[in-house]
């Protein structure tokens, strides 16, 4: 009788333990883009950005060259990494909702405006996790947190940024797409979102967002979690590729790039 | 002449920056030690612009002046800031194109030039901050005339050479007045 | 033969001197005094092959940096101080990742909105404050254009040499005026740097720039690390100038920057009228140059320190110098530049008061 | 010695006990001296530090101190025990489950804290689990039975378990006084008949125990030594973060 190996470890997954709880999504994450870099066989050319958030330590566990960025400047940072690195790297960031879609808003914005050649993970999971659960942007309305406690009131603090709908308003981007990781089907399609993003990076800008979970900031267990994942987050943050190459927002035909202001 | 400061002053848009880059780098070509102090920012924009340009033979100390030993000034605001500053017996050009007000102090060298009207006469209205040049130039002697056509010729080449030509003909104007 | 001169403004001196010195990328934000530093890298970099890059926020473009330097790069952003306030953040991350950087910062009168005229009301934050935890900036202090050119090659060097960021810390007088001043030829420099993240290569480990130690020990440990490159630097590169010191003049003005320069002027007449001062000038605000302050002070009965803010380097002074002489201050803020004349009384009042 | 027993044979627990209530309850105390005092049953003890909320004062800190009597902390280890990061280890979970264990889980305060233990809900659910609802009348929303009645409200429903038993604990730190032990349990024992269940220990500090071991009116006594003190306190806590 032989035994063949179903599941292995992937190979750009360094063997440190990871710190995520138990049924934390960052681990799946974490495993499709390096299953991506090592597929794509750029190991040696990635480089990749870790935020500030959960994933800080996201250096530990994907096995390229890394920096860290203060929170929500990974944009920035990895623009700083495209602009003076020859052209055939691959440059990544890692970044939370708190991290990408509150304190660096600035930061997203404008490295998607200038097309930067750069491919973006964005995990949602609707509240801030490191900190202990405060309500994030992108918390629901309604939705319970520590800073939250009646639940997220509209009237007061706004509603949820969806943020690939935001950045498909502008002209730059050639790759935004939403997947989510809370299944075994929706994680097989989400690595192929990544691997677009990471095949057209060297076109321009590319943004994966992931649904994600927080069963400890939820207080949920990681079943349950998939699910509330499912019932709730997906009717407001619908997976779809928003932008492909190619497809540009209609209000591009208004501009004109021969214009100048004065000789 | 060992140390010399000059003031130059108008609305911004008149080229008195211009003019004192084009002492400052004629005095640099001459071997002589120089600086050029603007006022900047908001200021620049409406009101009066100046700078200060100082030349002297040995390396300067402070770029900025209390006490000019020479203004020139483009507009009556100028006139008005500067006249009370400048230091004892200096020299003063004024265009009278834009400024028909006396002058109150009897201790100053007066130079009067209606730049406008010159400049305009002579085709090219914009060039009048050349002609203060030339006739600052003529009286004060810090630099000779002939530093100064070297540095607008080498400024305004290519496109704007013909700006150049404009230029050299209103500061031999300026010169000659 | 032409002169080897060119007539330039500061801040586009420093922007040229920069490219001569090897540095290809410049990331910043624009505001007023030090906008013809973007400016001009913007027309200047690409005629070199370099990259030029205004960022959304001060905040953008020192993290611009880190990434830049991360690669091995040289890297400069200029701001002002209000922009440098913003850019405290990164300038502390550059410190733990132990990054080079140059940042040249032209002061304006604050604090707050404050005003668009030159000061030097930055010292205190450049010298200590910048960005939190434990951490030293090198800070030049140029006096003239033609020093600025000459310390930006230097602020490159050091900050490779150290792996740390160093200032170039002028005011508005510099970057606005205009100077004849010489460069050095064109440089390029390799980033080639072992610990830059430049893409994994199987000769070597892989490279993580990272200023996070989660273990106390190990972070003091690191902290330890960056107080012995801190504690080399206050040994090899305090730099000073001393000047009309020679006959050992009883009052003994101290002044950094332009206002030194202005301070040579007033002591220049001073001297003319049979008064004897003599002048001493930090060129680094930090390390700041105490042995040669101690040395210049010891002929000295009493100092007075010239400022364009309200008091900040003499803290510094009255530091070394103690309770063993008067150490007075004289200084104009808001942006008031000092006259040579209300100088000169402000130097006669220390021989009255002595 | 990290906790006096005194009267813990009278004290009676499942495998799983859970200890939650507000900050300053002196939860983590119970729990440290609790499971110190289990131990010496012989049988394997561990306890779960789950406060992911705040850095410092967890019991993690005291975990040198706990594995020299034989009681296994589990936390985020090395250089991750000082990240504020909010891990759950892994094996908590398969602790809980495990029947020759005794459990002991330190949560941190407030509903807040108490929302971790929802993310176990499916394997407390299974197994033998207390969850002990520890009170301090000194704290903020328990000086009065209705906020505390509201606060332990709160409590369960976000750790999504039963309270099965209440610890009157209330405290002023060093200063506590025999007065203060009574004014908590005016408030202790309505709440505990309101939530359908028994005070089941009373924390006294160490020194006034001979004052309470002489009445016959109280619940078990439990001997509170304060260990969660930074070292130069006495405590057996370095400063929060590092050890040399």
């Amino acid at each position: 009788m032989t035994e063949t190996l179903a599941f292995g470890r992937t190979p750009l997954l360094t063997h440190n333990y990871m710190h995520y709880c138990p049924g934390c999504t960052h681990g799946v994450a974490h495993r499709l883009v390096a299953e991506v870099i090592d597929e794509m066989g750029i190991q040696d050319r990635t480089i990749g950005v870790s935020p500030v958030g959960c994933a800080v330590l996201a250096y530990n566990y994907i096995d390229v060259d890394f920096i860290e960025a203060a929170h929500g400047r990974a944009p920035a940072a990895a623009t700083g990494l495209r602009r003076t690195l020859p052209p055939d790297r691959y440059i990544f960031a890692y970044q939370g909702d708190g991290d990408l879609a509150s304190i660096g808003m600035a930061e997203i914005v404008h490295a998607a405006n200038r097309g930067e050649k750069l491919t973006i993970i964005f995990v949602n999971n609707a509240i801030y996790g490191m900190t202990g659960g405060q309500m994030a942007p992108t918390t629901l309305p309604g939705m319970k947190t520590t800073t939250s406690p009646g639940g997220r009131d509209v009237a007061q603090t706004g509603h949820p940024i969806r943020v690939c709908e935001l950045l498909d308003t502008l002209v730059a981007p050639v790759f935004i797409a939403r997947g989510s990781l809370s299944s075994a089907k929706n994680t097989i399609k989400a690595k192929k979102l990544l691997r677009q993003a990471f095949d057209l990076q060297h076109q321009g800008f590319t943004f994966v967002e992931l649904l994600s979970t927080c069963p400890t900031g939820w207080g949920l267990s990681p079943t349950d979690s998939l699910a509330w994942l499912d019932r709730n987050m997906l009717p407001f943050f619908p997976t779809k590729t928003f932008r492909e190459p190619g497809a540009m927002p209609e209000h591009t035909a208004a501009y004109h790039p021969d214009l100048k202001v004065r000789d | 002449m060992a140390y010399h400061d000059v003031v130059m002053a108008g609305f911004g848009g008149q080229g008195l920056m211009a003019i004192g880059k084009l002492l400052a780098k004629a005095a640099m070509d001459e071997g002589r030690h120089v600086t050029w102090l603007p006022s900047y920012g908001p200021e620049m924009r409406g009101g009066t612009a100046n700078c200060v340009v100082v030349v002297d033979d040995e390396p300067i100390g402070s770029p900025s002046v209390e006490h000019a030993q020479a203004a020139i000034v483009m507009n009556r605001p100028s006139l008005d800031k500067f006249e009370d500053t400048l230091a004892t017996g200096g020299l003063l050009v004024i265009n009278t194109s834009l400024i028909a007000e006396p002058v109150h102090r009897a201790d100053l060298t007066t130079v009067l030039v209606p730049a406008n009207d010159i400049a305009e006469a002579e085709g090219s209205p914009k060039a009048a901050n050349m002609v203060m040049l030339g006739a600052y130039v003529a009286h004060c002697g810090v630099v000779s005339a002939a530093s100064i056509e070297h540095a607008i010729e080498v400024s305004y080449v290519g496109a704007k050479k013909a700006y150049g030509e404009a230029n050299l003909r209103a500061f031999r104007r300026g010169l000659a007045s | 033969m032409p002169s080897q001169k060119q007539l330039m403004k500061g801040a586009e001196a420093i922007a040229e001197a920069a490219i001569r010195a090897g540095c290809r990328h410049f990331f910043g934000y624009p505001i007023t005094p030090q906008n013809e530093i973007p400016e001009y890298m913007s027309k200047r970099l690409p005629e070199v092959g370099g990259v030029y890059l205004q960022a959304e926020s001060e905040v953008a473009s020192i993290n611009m940096i880190f990434g830049g330097a991360s690669t091995g790069a040289r890297v400069l952003t200029s701001s002002s101080s209000p922009g440098v306030s913003l850019m405290s953040e990164g300038a502390s991350y550059l410190v733990g990742a132990e990054l080079p950087a140059v940042i040249v910062n032209i002061m304006r009168g604050g604090p707050g909105l404050g005003d668009i005229a030159p000061s030097q009301s930055d010292w205190s934050m450049m010298t200590k404050g910048w960005g939190h935890g434990d951490k030293r900036y090198i800070s030049l202090c140029p006096a003239t254009v033609q020093e600025a050119v000459d310390m930006m090659s230097l602020a490159f060097d050091l900050a490779e040499k150290y792996r740390n960021p160093v200032v170039l810390l002028g005011d508005g007088l510099l970057g606005q005026m205009m100077e004849p001043v010489i460069f050095p030829a064109l440089s390029e420099i390799a980033p080639e740097q072992s610990w830059a993240a430049r893409g994994k290569l199987a000769t070597r480990p892989r490279v993580i720039v990272r200023s996070l130690y989660l273990d106390p020990a190990e972070l003091e440990r690191h902290v330890d690390h960056l107080y012995d490159k801190f504690a080399r630097m206050e040994r090899e590169e305090p730099r000073a100038e001393t000047w009309m010191c020679d006959d050992e003049p009883p009052v003994l003005v101290c002044a950094f920057g332009t206002v030194a320069r202005i301070a040579k002027t007033a002591i220049g007449k001073l001297r003319g009228e049979g008064l004897r001062v003599g002048l001493w000038r930090p060129m680094t605000a930090w390390p700041f140059p105490v042995e040669s302050l101690q040395k210049a002070a010891a002929t000295s009965d009493r100092l007075l320190s010239i400022e364009m803010n309200k008091g900040q380097m003499v803290e510094d002074i009255r530091a070394v110098i103690g309770h063993d002489k008067p150490v007075g201050f004289w200084g104009r803020s808001g942006g008031m530049v000092p006259t040579v004349d209300e100088m000169m009384n402000a130097i006669r009042g220390q021989f009255a008061n002595a | 010695m990290l906790a006096a027993s005194y009267d813990l044979h009278r004290f009676e627990r499942r495998r799983v006990t859970a200890l939650v209530g507000s900050y300053g309850s002196g939860k983590t105390e119970l729990v440290l001296g609790l499971a110190a005092a289990a131990r010496q049953s012989d049988k394997p003890t561990l306890i779960a530090d789950l406060d992911v909320l705040k850095p410092y004062f967890r019991s993690r800190e005291a975990g040198q101190r706990l594995a020299a009597l034989g009681v296994t902390m589990l936390a985020p280890e090395g250089a991750l025990a000082n990240a504020d990061l909010p891990i759950i280890p892994h094996q908590v979970r398969s602790a809980i489950g495990r029947e020759d264990l005794q459990v002991f889980l330190d949560v941190g305060g407030d509903p807040v804290g108490a929302r971790v233990l929802g993310s176990l809900s499916d394997v407390l659910g299974r197994a033998s689990c207390d969850l002990f609802l520890v009170v301090n009348r000194y704290r903020p929303f328990s000086d009065t039975f209705e906020r505390a009645l509201e606060q332990a409200r709160f409590i369960a429903n976000a750790a999504q378990l039963p309270i099965t038993g209440v610890i009157s604990n209330t405290h002023l730190l060093d200063e506590t006084t025999a007065d203060d032990i009574d004014y908590g349990l005016d408030v202790a024992r309505p709440l505990a008949t309101a939530l359908g269940v028994a005070v089941r220990l009373l924390g006294v500090p160490a020194s006034l125990l001979p004052h309470f071991a002489k009445r016959d009116d109280l619940p078990p006594l439990v001997a509170i030594h304060r260990q969660m003190l930074p070292e130069f306190l006495g405590g057996v806590v370095c400063t929060p973060g590092g050890t040399a």
